[in-house]
């Protein structure tokens, strides 16, 4: 378990990390996407435990050896709105780029003055 | 007190109450505000103006009339916000800039006494008119401060009544420092730093108006001397210093008006305020010059002008502190000498340029007549408007010696400015100065520097970089 | 590598370290669901309150359902902003679409893949997958038929109603959906307790509202996607 | 009645989702419905506030779970406060839309209205998962309005404003997973019964990510970078949305959890890091607002110091400065809506840039926006008799009941330093100009629904003058 929290907390600060620095627009979305990676692992992480089961209920399975479902709930959520985030970001920067030229944001600065 | 009163945020408001302190004032203001608003319809012929100048007087009523301070702190802010409409009214970039400075400091000023009355409210609980609390005192004081022009809030005072349009100048000079000067009677009285700070007011107010050659800066120059005068009476706090500041005031509302009336009208016909350009105007407006006359007269303390009746009751309070009678002495000297130099120059003096003028319409003279008349009246027999007085007290001031005494300071005076006049225009070209610009020019450097710091602030990495950094830090601050 | 990236570097680790020992302090997960709480009652009582097999399902479609039309709209939201984005920008009306070869192999493709897509959606509450999954699936389709064949074909299909059909009614069915149970009197988004049939329990039909609910939820999300990538391949018509 | 916390939702949420069926109908009808729902909106969150404020608190189970499974709104009397503060501002804006919404931008509704339920279900919902969804559906409603109709620089402006929202969204997320993990319930009731699961450790790391999250939304300084370009260059009534309106829930999340940063700091030193940003936060706020040309950033950084105000109310915690801070944010939400409104007119409904340069001489040409822009900018400023007076003085009076003078003093310097750049744009509106004659090509008044939502917010404005006292009172009672 503490692999995978080292994981989360890799893909988080990469995300971070990339967010804050770069100035490629595409890569501070790609940024955002690997952050978010972070948090849903995170919450994947916190739902399993060794030996654990999917938690579907069947025949001879029992409810204490299923995973929690709430945060494979959650997570299905996050990922989709998520989805939306980075597609209408995406959009955005297509129109930034069309309009400017480049998708480094330093440079759409100077258009902007 | 007794009043109307009703409950508001939670404690008793009181906005109409009547007593000893304030009927003297809402004589002033309802004489005065009646012949500046029938001045100002005749000047401006704009009934909006009019209604503006309407609603500024109101606000001025309400000042005096509050029973709390909530109420008082209502009407205050009231009477900035329509005192300020009609410095910009006429819509010059000079009136503007003016209106701006005034804006900032009575923004001060309203702030203050908001704080001021916060305390108050909070150390007494409840929001009775009464001695401020030591913690509220110095907000009290910057507060009546602005209002009543002490040095070195008193820019406005000049900068304001002679940028804005002669209208508005005549409606404004008879009412917002002398809200100031009633609320030092009010709740200020007894404060010592408050007299000489209005002997020291009375004496650089005169010695400034000398320098001016500009009609109105000369008249507003005086308002800071006179209310100097009102401030040592009240902040004397002896029923003599109360009875003479009040009745100064209420002499003060006359013979200013009068006065400035009397340069919106010249203004009128000329278009012209610069007293070295003006001259000769007895002739073809001699009632102008009759009523100017009487101001100046009234002013300087001239037996039986109303000017001297109240001169002599403030002589006479400030007996027990020779520095301060010492300092209203010489500020009367000024007095003299600079309105000298007023009618000399407008009425008298050869003129620079021809002026083929025709004497003031009626609307205008009308008023200046009616109050050349109370000037007169009052000083002559002052009795009943004494028992109006805080105290009612009936001193006799036609006696021998103090007649004597102000005759002289007038001859003195006028032969004094005659005697020093070259000295005196040497004087006015090194006083040109004018403090108001230096508001304007901290201003503008304070706001290049806020521009300055946004321009360099632009870059979006250092923006995003400081959210990790707020993040540790927040981490940190909890740790 | 300048001062700041440096700096924001160093404070990442600082961070990392904070953020690992937080994580080490975390209760463990099976002690977490033995305590009781939602996790608790869930594993041991969802399938008579809600009829699905699949917990997960359960949890989305009706514990949480509210969350889901939260989400839906968050899709809606996302591919209106989108289309705003792109208003002033018209068809590319040259794409001829990829090789013959290619093209062939869609058609056959197509009925699997959205044989697929449809399976996974209607299997949400038995099995693994549901509309999120299912839907995504279809968006791929899409997606491959505006590759191939080239996006004129999209812009021949969607006009008016179909663009406003598929906007708007994956969301509108699940609110409709939701809103039912405002009728008997029962709260918004009630399942079971609102007269839907929990039928056979394990088979398609079963689980009341949560196999509609995850058509509402598939049709949103494949529409959505499909329509942010058309809409984003579109071209500036200025120039 | 029973209902009534979802409708307030759902109603716009569902006219969100018919917006492309009733475009195929007809683009009147579709407008019309906007104003119906609006109005609709408006009724059912006031009804519910008072069905809170006669009967208490209120809970109503999504589902028909309970708050051990499933998703509840709670709606408490802070909840029903800023539901119809919400409310209201949707409304006003959505009011001065109709006629600034030209054809064919049917968009502009949807996503106005998906703002609105987001933010009404923000403040109502009584679960941590369902609070980030709706923070996210504000977000991205917030990044498409921004981006509305205006050129490269909103798009920049939108741009800017999507990598600080997500960077703040990602944040509270993880502070979310961490609650998780240690609570195993998302319920907020809940999660505030038991604090003390907490382990000291991870209670300080997810409190701190959370209030940074909560402080980028709410722009405090340091985190402020996207608020000047998102207001300055959005559209005037998107600019209202923002500032006065969405604005409001940050501030109702940062108020709702400060049991839980206080249990990560300790009374004490919450109200010290509250009180120090946000003195920081009024004194850089009042400072950038006199050097910023455009008068929307002019606002924007008004509304960064007013935010430090109502900081400091926070950290001064007494009930009564609660109660203050509450009353400044209605008053807060009334005159930025209607200084937006009228900076909208004055610009000849938004086809110009707001620099105070272009503006000149524009406040005497259309009497009516110059005349609304001014009471704002009184009421900004805090003069009576409008409603910004009495919630400065209650604000004032907090701190000085609470020995905070030094508090009250920057207060009303700040009040100075705005009256200051307020000054300086009242001049440069009202300076008369030789060329330009007032404008009849395209009056202020020539548009009917604006001006009205214009006169409908100064009024609010002087009306909440009045009744200060009640409300103050009343709040007084009701949430604490």
């Amino acid at each position: 378990m503490q692999a995978a929290y080292l994981a989360v907390i890799y893909l988080f600060c990469l995300g971070l990390y990339c967010v804050v620095t770069e100035k490629n627009l595409i890569k501070i979305a790609m940024g955002f996407v690997i952050m978010e990676a972070g948090v849903l692992l995170f919450l994947v992480c916190l739902a399993s435990f060794p030996d654990g089961v999917p938690p579907i209920v069947l025949e001879g399975v029992t409810s204490s050896s299923m995973v929690d479902p709430i945060p494979h709930a959650l997570s299905l959520t996050a990922i989709v709105i998520g989805a939306g985030t980075t597609g209408y970001m995406l959009s955005l920067i297509i129109r930034l780029y069309r309009q400017a030229g480049t998708v480094r944001i330093d440079r759409m600065g100077r258009t902007e003055q | 007190m007794e009043g109307l009163t009703f409950m508001f945020m939670g404690f008793e408001v009181t906005p109409v109450v009547v007593d000893s302190l304030n009927r003297i004032f809402l004589l002033a203001f309802t004489l005065g505000g009646a012949v500046v608003l029938a001045y100002g319809y005749g000047m401006t012929r704009d009934i909006k103006h009019t209604l503006i100048s309407a609603a500024y007087i109101f606000a001025a009523f309400g000042c005096v009339l509050a029973g709390d301070f909530f109420s008082l702190l209502v009407f205050w802010e009231l009477m900035m916000v329509t005192s300020l409409v009609l410095i910009v009214y006429d819509g010059r970039a000079r009136s503007f800039e003016a209106g701006f400075r005034y804006l900032l400091l009575h923004v001060i000023s309203g702030v203050s006494l908001l704080l001021a009355v916060i305390i108050q409210y909070v150390a007494t609980g409840d929001m009775q008119l009464a001695v401020p609390v030591a913690g509220a005192l110095p907000f009290f004081m910057v507060a009546a401060g602005v209002k009543g022009a002490m040095i070195p809030l008193h820019v406005w005072v000049v900068d304001a009544y002679s940028s804005s349009m002669p209208a508005s100048a005549v409606v404004m000079s008879a009412f917002t420092t002398k809200v100031g000067v009633y609320s030092v009677a009010r709740i200020l009285t007894g404060n010592m730093a408050i007299a000489y700070m209005g002997g020291a007011m009375a004496i650089f107010g005169v010695t400034m108006a000398l320098a001016q050659t500009n009609l109105r800066r000369l008249l507003s120059f005086h308002i800071v001397s006179q209310v100097g005068y009102m401030m040592a009476g009240v902040a004397l706090g002896s029923a003599a210093g109360m009875d003479g500041g009040t009745l100064h005031l209420f002499n003060n509302v006359m013979y200013k008006t009068l006065l400035f009336m009397v340069a919106g009208s010249v203004w009128f016909r000329v278009k012209s305020e610069n007293a070295k350009k003006l001259g000769g105007l007895a002739r073809s407006m001699p009632i102008t010059f009759a009523c100017g006359l009487v101001g100046a007269l009234s002013i300087s303390g001239m037996p039986p002008f109303n000017g001297f009746v109240s001169k002599s009751m403030l002589d006479a309070a400030a007996g027990a502190y020779p520095v301060l009678q010492v300092m209203l002495f010489a500020a009367g000297i000024g007095t003299v000498m600079s309105f000298t130099k007023f009618i000399y120059y407008t009425f008298l003096h050869e003129p620079a340029e021809d002026h083929s003028v025709r004497e003031a319409p009626a609307s205008l003279w009308v008023p200046m007549v009616f109050l050349a008349a109370v000037c007169i009246g009052t000083g002559v027999s002052y009795a009943g408007l004494a028992s109006l007085l805080p105290t009612s007290t009936v001193v006799t001031v036609y006696e021998a010696g103090k007649i004597l005494k102000c005759i002289l300071v007038v001859v003195g005076g006028a032969g004094l400015f005659f005697l020093i006049r070259s000295l005196i225009d040497a004087f006015g070209r090194w006083a040109a100065i004018e403090p108001e610009r230096f508001i304007s020019t901290a201003v503008d450097g304070v706001v290049a520097l806020s521009r300055s710091i946004m321009e360099r602030g632009r870059e979006e990495e250092v923006q995003v970089m400081v959210v990790v950094f707020a993040l540790i830090g927040a981490i940190i601050l909890f740790w | 590598m300048t001062l700041g990236k440096t700096a924001t570097l160093a404070f990442l680790v600082i961070l990392a370290v904070l953020l690992f020992s937080a994580m080490g302090a975390l209760p463990e997960t099976t002690d977490r669901m033995e305590a009781g709480g939602p996790t608790w009652h869930i594993l041991r009582s969802a399938v008579p309150d809600t009829g699905a097999v699949n917990l997960v399902t359960a949890v989305l479609f009706d514990y949480r359902a509210f969350d889901t039309l939260g989400e839906a709209t968050v899709i809606f939201t996302a591919v209106a902003g989108v289309v705003l984005v792109f208003a002033r920008e018209a068809m590319v009306l040259s794409g001829k679409g990829l090789s013959p070869l290619a093209k062939k192999s869609m058609d056959i493709l197509t009925p699997f893949i959205a044989l697929l897509g449809f399976y996974v959606i209607l299997f949400g509450h038995i099995s693994p997958g549901g509309g999120f999954q299912g839907g995504v699936i279809l968006a791929s389709w899409a997606i491959l038929v505006v590759l191939i064949y080239g996006i004129r074909t999209e812009e021949d299909v969607l006009t008016g109603f179909v663009k406003m059909f598929l906007e708007s009614a994956g969301a509108l069915l699940f609110v409709a959906l939701g809103a039912v149970a405002l009728i008997g009197g029962r709260e918004f988004l009630s399942n079971l307790a609102a007269g839907f049939s929990p039928g056979d329990v394990g088979s398609v039909i079963s689980a009341g509202s949560i196999p509609l609910l995850n058509v509402a939820i598939g049709l949103k999300v494949a529409s959505g996607l499909a329509m942010m990538f058309v809409t984003m391949s579109k071209k500036d018509g200025d120039s | 009645m029973t209902h009534l916390p979802i409708l307030v939702i759902i109603v716009p949420l569902v006219y969100a989702f018919l917006v492309p069926l009733l475009d195929l109908v007809s683009s009147r009808l579709r407008t019309s419905a906007a104003a119906a729902v609006a109005v609709t909106h408006l009724v059912f969150s006031i009804a519910l506030f008072i069905h809170v404020f006669q009967n208490g608190t209120l809970e109503y189970q999504l589902g028909g779970w309970d708050s051990e499974v499933g998703i509840i709104l709670y709606i408490d009397g802070l909840a029903a406060t800023f539901a119809v503060m919400i409310a209201l501002g949707t409304a006003l804006v959505a009011w001065y839309s109709l006629d600034f919404v030209r054809e064919g931008e049917s968009k502009y509704f949807l996503l106005l209205y998906i703002a609105s339920a987001g933010l009404s279900g923000a403040v109502l919902t009584g679960d941590l998962f369902n609070l980030y969804v709706f923070i996210e559906i504000i977000a991205l409603s917030g990044f498409a309005l921004v981006a509305f109709r205006r050129g490269f620089r909103a798009l920049m402006a939108a741009m800017r404003y999507m990598i600080f929202t997500i960077l703040s969204s990602m944040l509270i997320l993880l502070a979310i997973a961490f609650v998780y993990a240690t609570m195993g319930t998302l319920n907020l009731g809940e999660i505030a019964a038991s604090m003390h699961q907490f382990d000291p450790t991870v209670l300080k790391v997810s409190a701190g990510m959370f209030l940074v999250g909560v402080a980028l939304k709410l722009a405090i300084v340091p985190l402020h970078g996207w608020l000047p370009a998102t207001y300055g260059e959005s559209s005037t009534p998107v600019g209202a949305l923002l500032a006065g309106v969405g604005h409001k829930v940050p501030l109702y999340i940062l108020i709702r959890f400060l049991y839980f940063f206080e249990a990560a700091a300790g009374e004490q030193r919450l109200a010290t890091i509250l009180l120090g940003i946000g003195a920081v936060t009024i004194a850089f706020g009042h400072f950038m607002a006199l050097g910023q040309p455009d008068i929307r950033r002019v606002l924007g950084f008004s509304s960064i110091a007013h935010t430090g105000y109502m900081l400091v109310g926070l950290g001064i915690g007494t009930p009564f400065a609660l109660v203050a801070v509450l009353f400044h944010a209605m008053n807060h939400l009334i005159v930025k809506l209607s200084a937006f409104f009228s900076v909208g007119m004055l610009t000849r409904g938004d086809r110009e840039r707001a620099t105070v340069l272009d503006l000149q001489g524009r406040g005497a040409a259309s009497p009516f926006a110059g005349m609304a822009f001014l009471v704002s900018t009184l009421a900004l400023i805090g003069i009576p008799p409008l409603g910004a007076f009495a919630s400065k003085w209650a604000l004032i009076m907090a701190a000085i009941r609470a020995d905070h003078i030094g508090f009250a003093l920057l207060m009303i310097a700040g009040t100075v330093v705005a009256a200051v750049y307020y000054g300086r744009i009242g001049k440069t509106l009202y300076i008369s100009t030789d060329d330009l004659k007032p404008d009849r090509s395209w009056t202020a008044e020539g548009v009917l629904y604006g001006s009205a939502a214009v006169v409908c917010a100064v009024a609010f404005s002087f009306a909440l003058f009045p009744a200060a006292n009640r409300i103050l009172d009343e709040l007084m009672v009701f949430i604490i």
